[in-house]
């Protein structure tokens, strides 16, 4: 029998946005998540990447362990190339300094529009209330290619937003340009506990790319409250590496607050 | 022209920038004189019921929490609060029946402060970490708005004052955002003068652009310096000191939350902050760590302690940077 | 025989300027003259007053001697309270934190409005130019009293003027605002080089206050080419004082670059 | 969308911000390399001629001197100065017939470039320091425009690209000015490493802000230093080295202005500078100390000298502050 990996549904999407990453490029990174992809991609991939918070750290490189509860104190703006503030911050991103960008999401769309505010009911009297934007609206609206990352379940990825948090395709090609958000911007990648999605170049809506070792679109599919575009050729994406797991659960988490979740299997 | 504006259904804060230019002819001091006063005073003496309030950080990091502690113990009524990063904070001074209304931003931690928006004891505002800060950058220039290219396309654009107008110069849509300027900006710093001026080590939000914005400024430090040390590094000074009103010095004032290079954040009571689920125990820790003691001082003594900051300043060990 | 004083016309608008200033508020100085008004009022008469450069020294205590050429260099940056930028000064002055500026002119006409651009001809294609507004334009726009000093000849007391760099009080009350500049702002006094004009609280008008000791009224209004409007009462307004001249020739101007002039004398 | 727009009378520089965005995509490396080159290098693959270009500070203070010879020796035409202070520089680019527009600012010094502007030898444009310093931070924020509440009644609104709208906020007139995006910023610096980090100390007039605004930067630095450097003191980071496309070290590169804390300036070369009136006298001063010297390092040898620089660094004794 062919040996399995055993990891966290966590630990899998973490893995994947590492992967993602280029070097040499810049990165908005989005907190929680987005912050541990960071740290993962820029020990094992990605050595030059240019991390950039919206708190006006300019190129850190986070020091280890996480801790959990920081957030613009010496660990995550840990030597930094440059120290500022939050409209500095926003200006690389909107002069178009800012490669990636990666957010989590409550809920999003087949055009990759983002909920992170409410859930249920109206704004003003929600079902339930989360955190919102913060700097999330920015980070989709400014950087070249936004990067989202969300658990895989059917609650989540719906038809219709029940609130509009941060700018996806909207309502369709063309339709970022007409709001008058910057050129040629817009969801990339949606980074799930399953698969790997990315947006069709003509309508721009959200495709299946590839699904986890030993899954099938279908299972990757019934998971969704659309469906979604599939990809002529769907990739396989390896299950966790051993590099990935050990430097998440021994160096970057060790006390596994960010990294724990649903269990999972895959083939090795 | 009226501070508190209401278009539809979205209330907004609103200053015409020449009342708030008026405020600071008429009752900012440019003295460098002494202001150095405990917080029960700064926070009687500046914090009224009703008023706007903004902060530089959270109950994570270098937040005003000494500050808003105090505010909490002089049951101050309907405040409005302003903040990108609003944790904990949001959560306590809903709990104590002090604010109203906040303009977020990030709003978090716990469900306490989720299930109060839900059940309508407070109004949420959405404006987005990039729309607040630049309100407040447009109260500080005097400018009534500032223009950007977010918010554009998305839901904020309609549960905000936020506006869209054709760009003269491109025809393109640009986002309007109106200018802030709160009645009291809470700054904690790392060293500050008794007339004011102010060092902040490492990042911030907005800490010049709110002192620049706000009627009122209380800067609480850790450390009081002689007002000598600005002005032989100037490079440093995060804010001049006729911007400050009121000068606190509170060591571990942003208790449980870090200070950059000087202690840890106590992840401990931080839990204790993230497991308030009801009034009744959200009523229970307000008691135990603001209602039963007398001040700041008092709060360190009996509810921290001394072997704890000892061991909270022992883990702050980084301090590349921060001088 | 009363004992007479010797100075020149610059060392009188100097001592002028200096006594126009408060302790304890805030000067956005001007290049040129009105640093050396700064450095002798803070010496002799207003230890706490705030100066403020548009460079970025916030609250600056300059060293002696003035050093011609220096601008925003360690001298008139010395001792700072804030070391900034360009558009934080601008901050400052716009939201209502400067109480004075001073500037000086080409011409200024009736309301007080400044021409430092250029003489004769046509923007285009100009008789004279000069260095034009510089922050000339911001200080008098924003600050909420600006001095404009100015050495007293016909030619430049002007009915109108060649060009309008920076605003006084445009086409009389109420046009400032009606402009969109910030309400109350505007001309405060006008320092010449033998007297002293204020501004008609309801026309809004050039209005003469004071004239250097031993001259008449009519010695200074001969040299306009508008009449002002007249004080009621026409104060006198001491010459150079000892401590004024030594300050200035033997620690602030020792090289007399500044300071040199027109040589005048007035009763003692 | 044309980048030298017209209307009526007036030409001004304007990129649409999706233009200079998709620039800062393709051309901008983030990569940390070595960008380490001579004044000669970096001035003949990074200047064009017709470029727009800015520079910060002046003939007197920590201006980019070397550099601006560079483009003379090299005879770059068509230029278009944007510069708050523009001094000398000014007048050497247009008597060498580098330069055909500028954008002030403050202009001075001397008669030559006076007579320069009435014989029509060279446009100006008249934006003001304050306006010019905005237009630079819309480049640099990304927007088309920002407001401000100056300029208004005067004639200067007429001469620049400027406009007044009525703000959706209060109703009343507000200016505003487009953003500028200069082709090439040249910055001198204090220390730089060589991929392009940089600091200056003391004040800048829009040091950061032309650094994101410019499609190209070029920074000459007195020294160069490791960059560790910076990541050890990241609140002293002017610049990081991912908006610059060159480094040129250059010692004394602000000469005959001064460096502040490293030398003072040159009155005496400076006095050459404001003496010169005429044709003959600026053709004497071009050829003198910049054609005929084969660079920066030739010119200090030949024309400056290791007694005078030794006695320009021994004058700039306040350095307190400045490190």
């Amino acid at each position: 029998m062919a040996r399995t990996v055993e990891f966290t549904d966590t630990e899998f999407m973490i893995a994947q946005g590492a992967r993602l990453l280029e070097d040499g490029k810049t990165f908005f990174v989005g907190w929680g998540i987005p912050q541990v992809v960071a740290i993962l991609a820029q020990k094992l991939y990605v050595p030059d990447v240019v991390q950039l918070f919206e708190f006006g750290a300019i190129g850190p490189q986070s020091i280890l362990p996480f801790v959990r509860g920081t957030m613009g104190g010496p660990q995550n703006t840990y030597r930094s190339l440059q120290w500022l503030n939050m409209n500095w911050a926003f200006s690389y991103s909107a002069a178009g300094y800012m490669d990636y960008g990666m957010l989590g999401a409550l809920q999003v769309d087949p055009y990759g529009n983002i909920n992170s505010t409410f859930l249920g009911g109206t704004f003003e009297k929600p079902g339930r209330r989360f955190a919102g934007s913060g700097g999330g609206n920015q980070v989709a609206s400014h950087c070249w290619r936004t990067i989202i990352i969300i658990k895989h379940e059917g609650r989540r990825f719906v038809p219709k937003l029940d609130f509009v948090t941060s700018p996806g395709y909207l309502s369709g090609p063309g339709a970022r340009e007409r709001a008058g958000l910057p050129k040629d911007t817009g969801p990339y990648r949606v980074v799930t506990s399953k698969a790997l999605f990315g947006f069709d170049e003509r309508t721009k809506e959200m495709t299946l790319l590839s699904v986890l070792r030993g899954a099938s679109p279908d299972d990757v599919i019934r998971e969704m409250a659309f469906r979604p575009r599939i990809a002529k050729e769907i990739s396989e994406i390896a299950p966790p590496t051993e590099d990935e797991l050990r430097l998440l659960r021994e160096e970057i988490d060790p006390s596994r607050i960010i990294i724990r979740g649903e269990r999972m299997t895959a083939p090795a | 022209m009226s501070r508190i504006r209401r278009e539809g259904k979205v209330e907004y804060r609103f200053d015409h920038p020449d009342a708030f230019r008026a405020h600071v002819r008429d009752k900012k001091s440019r003295k460098p004189v002494d202001k150095l006063v405990d917080a029960k005073e700064a926070v009687s003496r500046f914090v009224n019921d009703g008023d706007y309030i903004v902060y530089d950080f959270s109950s994570l990091t270098r937040g005003p929490q000494a500050l808003i502690r105090e505010v909490i113990r002089q049951k101050k009524k309907e405040l409005w609060i302003g903040a990108e990063f609003t944790l904990h904070e949001s959560a306590l001074l809903v709990g104590a029946g002090c604010a109203s209304r906040i303009d977020v931003g990030f709003l978090g931690y716990g469900n306490y402060i989720g299930q109060a928006v839900c059940d309508g004891r407070v109004q949420v505002y959405e404006w987005t970490n990039g729309g607040l800060a630049l309100r407040i950058l447009a109260g500080a220039r005097g400018v009534p708005f500032l223009p950007t290219r977010d918010l554009l396309g998305t839901d904020n654009l309609d549960v905000s004052a936020a506006r869209v107008i054709q760009d003269p110069y491109t025809g393109m849509p640009v986002c309007l955002v109106p200018a802030l300027n709160p009645d009291v900006a809470f700054l904690h710093v790392h060293q500050a003068d008794v007339s004011g001026d102010a060092r902040i080590f490492g990042t911030n939000l907005f800490a010049l652009e709110a002192a620049l914005a706000s009627r009122r400024v209380i800067v609480s430090a850790e450390e009081i310096v002689e007002a000598d040390e600005f002005r032989k590094d100037p490079m440093r000074t995060t804010i001049p000191y006729f911007l400050v009103d009121a000068v606190v010095h509170a060591p571990f004032g942003a208790y449980p939350g870090s200070m950059p290079a000087r202690y840890e954040i106590d992840l401990e009571h931080v839990d204790r902050l993230n497991a308030i689920r009801n009034d009744e125990q959200m009523q229970r820790y307000l008691d135990e760590n603001i209602y039963s003691v007398s001040g700041h001082e008092e709060f360190l003594d009996k509810r921290v302690g001394a072997a704890r900051m000892k061991e909270l300043r022992r883990r702050a060990t980084i301090i590349e940077g921060y001088r």
